[in-house]
């Protein structure tokens, strides 16, 4: 790796181009998991067209780079976006739409939706509103770009660091009850 | 000839496209006026002169996303000295807080951008510093901030 | 002299894949407008490759999957070296038609091969839809370029370049039936609706690609630019002379056919988008009666229109 | 109403025929109604009464023929409630019964597709029984996985 290490470009140098690269091409994955996939549509198409950005929307999960947790995510929905997120490739980034993934939204007391998204998957950039609107996802996409640019979006460095605790939380939540009898 | 009318598409290349270029341009409707109207239930926004404290807001609450912050400051005015904080990762908009309040402090605004990276900042405390037909013209976080902000200024 | 000759090469195709890259860029620009959007800025392919070159992890399937870009790179760099580009002539040779016919089918397998190796079954669908494709546009493709060869009495594609210097094939009656299939063959090489089923995004998660990620999509995309200018530019020689306006061989003269040449290739292309933007895509047995129905029978006229023409 | 002329009991209730039934005679009811035109298998659902401590099945038909919504009810015990399965004259009638063994806990006998459905890993009381406290469940499940444990920042 002597071409990185400062023999023709410094390592910063290049990660500087990574980041304003993948700023400016940032590729989500589509995969929909509640009610806030419905506000994909009018970003997607013409009315706001994310392409302006160079986003746009990739059939699997190893081309892409951002992963969006549209709305409320069941613990069976969850094992898939662990799997998604593993396979894609990083740097990747995960924005979570709406409530749910805040503190549980309208599914607060449901026996079934993970409550809190952060404890599972390093989230980026978590966007308002019960759904947001357009305007409210075009506006987590600018700033997810802003936060890319800073240097600051280290979601998947976080996860990597953090793995066995992620991991243990996931387990947790998958086979809860299973957990809970071995351990009494 | 049914197999070339799909070449009708073609017409869209001379004409203007029809993107809202969001950051830079605002969504209007087809008279000029801002869209979403004042209509659309965003974040609340609540009086603390005239809110009373009287705790209906959160028991109508379905979604158990009020709690109640106490400001020593308000002591001695009509009612208790505590405010609604609300939860905006439990708050779903329907709008029956408002309903209930008695004192009709407690409105939505149209407000509806919070973006952040942090979930703490989804739950603080709604106050009123513009009145309803002005929140446009507002940023987001100069109509609300946190209770903590709140005290410090009185 | 072998050195110069090996820069020029270079050169060459590192033109050829920056124009590639720069016409993809277009191209979902021209999508864009078609679909009343604003589209993303037309140096938007250099970013994403740019992006996927820099990617931090890569999942490799092995070695077959790493060298099979290297194979199918490589086939389409020779297609674009045996191509005269603005009646410069690389690499050409008596008889190269047969031989670019044969370098056509390279890529298409290296790519089967590498998304054979990465186990998908997604993948593998989406290889023998592929092959299937290449299977049926190559008999009517193959049919123009036999009339072509009878009408100019050649099997090189310099001297049917050459030959089209006072009148373009497009100019005589039957080659505007036969540049009308190759231009459907066209279709089908760039994979292009109607005939994009191999890559079908929404049924089979985008097909051969499906597992390709980071580094070895940049490559693949790559190689993709070079599919586009590589194929259009084929249809440029046997059918427009090959962008050539001036034969003296000043300097002024190289540049004009070069200009030229970016010009076709580029409309060629934006034909080929508008047609993808306005009609849906056909099933894969529906393309393989396309070609081999309509578009062969369509090829045999002029074909024997042609015939006709010579012998008279 | 053409369906309670059919079976010759029940009544009319909200424009629709509401048929009481118990569990050995409800087969019988079901495939009478199936031969004189009721052949479409809208769906099967659940009522929990916890009140008086049963179960209520109701199985929902529609005629095209009459033009006509029948219900027929069945009452079910609490405790190990079962009912035989009757997809012999419903295919369909088998994911319901799968959903309905998944949420309430009501065996069919006769099913051999009782497998779950739509949880995973659940070995709890089945949730839409109404003595499931589903807020504590929540509380006790979701809100004991701890959040990640960040140390100090150096600068990843």
């Amino acid at each position: 790796m002597g071409l990185f290490d400062g023999d023709i470009m410094k390592y910063e140098d290049w990660n500087k181009i990574s980041r304003i690269a993948s700023r400016k091409s940032l590729w989500m994955v589509h995969f929909c998991t509640g009610c806030g996939a419905i506000e994909l549509p009018p970003v997607m198409t013409s009315r706001y067209d994310m392409e302006r950005f160079g986003m746009g929307p990739m059939a699997t999960p190893r081309q892409a780079d951002v992963l969006l947790i549209t709305g409320y995510l069941t613990v069976k929905t969850l094992k898939r976006v662990v799997n998604v997120y593993e396979q894609m490739q990083s740097p990747k980034y995960v924005i979570s739409f709406g409530s749910c993934p805040i503190n549980g939204g309208m599914y607060w007391d449901s026996y079934n939706t993970v409550k809190r998204l952060d404890r599972y998957l390093p989230v980026d950039v978590y966007v308002g509103g019960c759904m947001p609107r357009p305007e409210g996802v075009m506006n987590a996409f600018l700033e997810l770009m802003k936060l890319i640019d800073e240097g600051k979006a280290r979601g998947w460095e976080k996860y990597q660091k953090y793995y066995e605790q992620y991991k243990r939380n996931q387990k947790m939540a998958f086979n809860f009850e299973r957990e809970k009898d071995e351990g009494a | 000839m049914s197999i070339l009318k799909p070449l009708k598409a073609w017409k869209h290349l001379a004409k203007k496209p029809h993107t809202i270029r969001y950051p830079a341009q605002e969504h209007h409707d087809m008279e000029g006026k801002k869209l979403p109207t004042d209509k659309l239930r965003g974040f609340h926004s609540n009086d603390l002169e005239k809110c009373i404290g009287c705790r209906m807001c959160g028991q109508i609450c379905m979604n158990d996303a009020i709690t109640y912050e106490e400001i020593p400051e308000l002591e001695g005015k009509k009612g208790k000295n505590i405010r609604p904080v609300v939860d905006y990762g439990r708050c779903c908009f329907c709008g029956l807080c408002t309903d209930i309040c008695p004192t009709k402090s407690l409105h939505l605004t149209p407000n509806f951008k919070l973006v952040s990276t942090d979930k703490h900042d989804y739950k603080f405390m709604p106050t009123q510093l513009v009145t309803k037909n002005e929140d446009y013209t507002v940023e987001l976080d100069k109509v609300i901030f946190d209770a903590d902000e709140y005290k410090e200024k009185f | 002299m072998v050195v110069e000759k090996i820069a020029v090469i270079a050169l060459y195709t590192t033109i050829a894949m920056f124009v590639g890259i720069l016409f993809m860029g277009v191209g979902r620009k021209i999508v864009a407008r078609v679909h009343n959007r604003v589209g993303p800025p037309v140096y938007q392919g250099f970013i994403d490759i740019a992006k996927l070159l820099t990617k931090k992890t890569n999942i490799s399937h092995g070695w077959i999957y790493d060298l099979a870009l290297l194979f199918s790179m490589t086939g389409i760099m020779l297609t674009i070296l045996f191509l005269p580009i603005g009646g410069v002539k690389l690499l050409s040779m008596e008889g190269d038609a047969f031989l670019v016919l044969y370098l056509l089918a390279i890529p298409a397998l290296g790519f089967a091969l590498g998304a054979g190796a990465s186990g998908n079954p997604n993948a593998a669908i989406g290889v023998m839809r592929a092959l299937v494709m290449m299977l049926s546009y190559e008999l009517p493709f193959v049919i123009t370029l036999i009339a072509l060869m009878i009408y100019y009495d050649t099997s090189s594609i310099a001297q049917i370049v050459e030959m089209q210097h006072a009148k373009w094939a497009i100019m005589i009656p039957p080659f505007v039936l036969a540049a009308a299939v190759a231009d459907m063959a066209l279709q089908g090489m760039l994979m292009e609706a109607p005939f994009d089923i191999p890559t079908a995004p929404h049924e089979i998660a985008s097909g051969p690609m499906a597992e390709f990620g980071g580094k070895h999509l940049g490559a693949l995309m790559i190689y993709k630019a070079g599919t586009i200018v590589a194929y259009t530019t084929l249809f440029v020689d046997l059918f427009l002379g090959g962008g050539v306006v001036m034969h003296d061989g000043s300097v002024l003269a190289y540049l004009a056919n070069f200009a030229v040449w970016f010009i076709l290739i580029f409309l060629v292309f934006t034909l080929s988008l508008l047609i993808n933007t306005s009609f849906p895509r056909f099933r894969i047995e529906q393309a393989f009666k396309f070609y081999w129905k309509y578009e062969a029978l369509l090829a045999f006229i002029s074909l024997i229109w042609v015939y006709l023409m010579v012998i008279s | 109403m053409k369906a309670l002329e059919l079976i010759g009991k029940g009544e009319e209730m909200h424009g629709r025929a509401y048929i009481k039934s118990d569990k050995e005679e409800a087969s019988s009811i079901i495939k009478k109604l199936k031969e004189n035109g009721f052949d479409h298998f809208v769906m099967l659902s659940c009522v929990d009464w916890i009140d008086n401590n049963e179960f209520e099945l109701v199985y929902h038909l529609w005629s095209y023929e009459h033009k006509e919504h029948v219900m027929v009810s069945i009452i079910l015990p609490r405790d190990n409630p079962s009912m035989s399965s009757m997809h012999e004259l419903f295919p369909q009638i088998e994911t319901y019964e799968r959903e309905i063994h998944e949420m309430y806990g009501v065996d069919f006998e006769g099913n051999n597709r009782l497998t779950p459905f739509m949880l995973e890993g659940w070995h709890d009381m089945p949730p839409m029984r109404k003595d499931f406290d589903s807020k504590k469940f929540a509380e006790d499940v979701f809100d004991s996985i701890p959040e990640i444990k960040e140390e100090e920042d150096e600068g990843i």
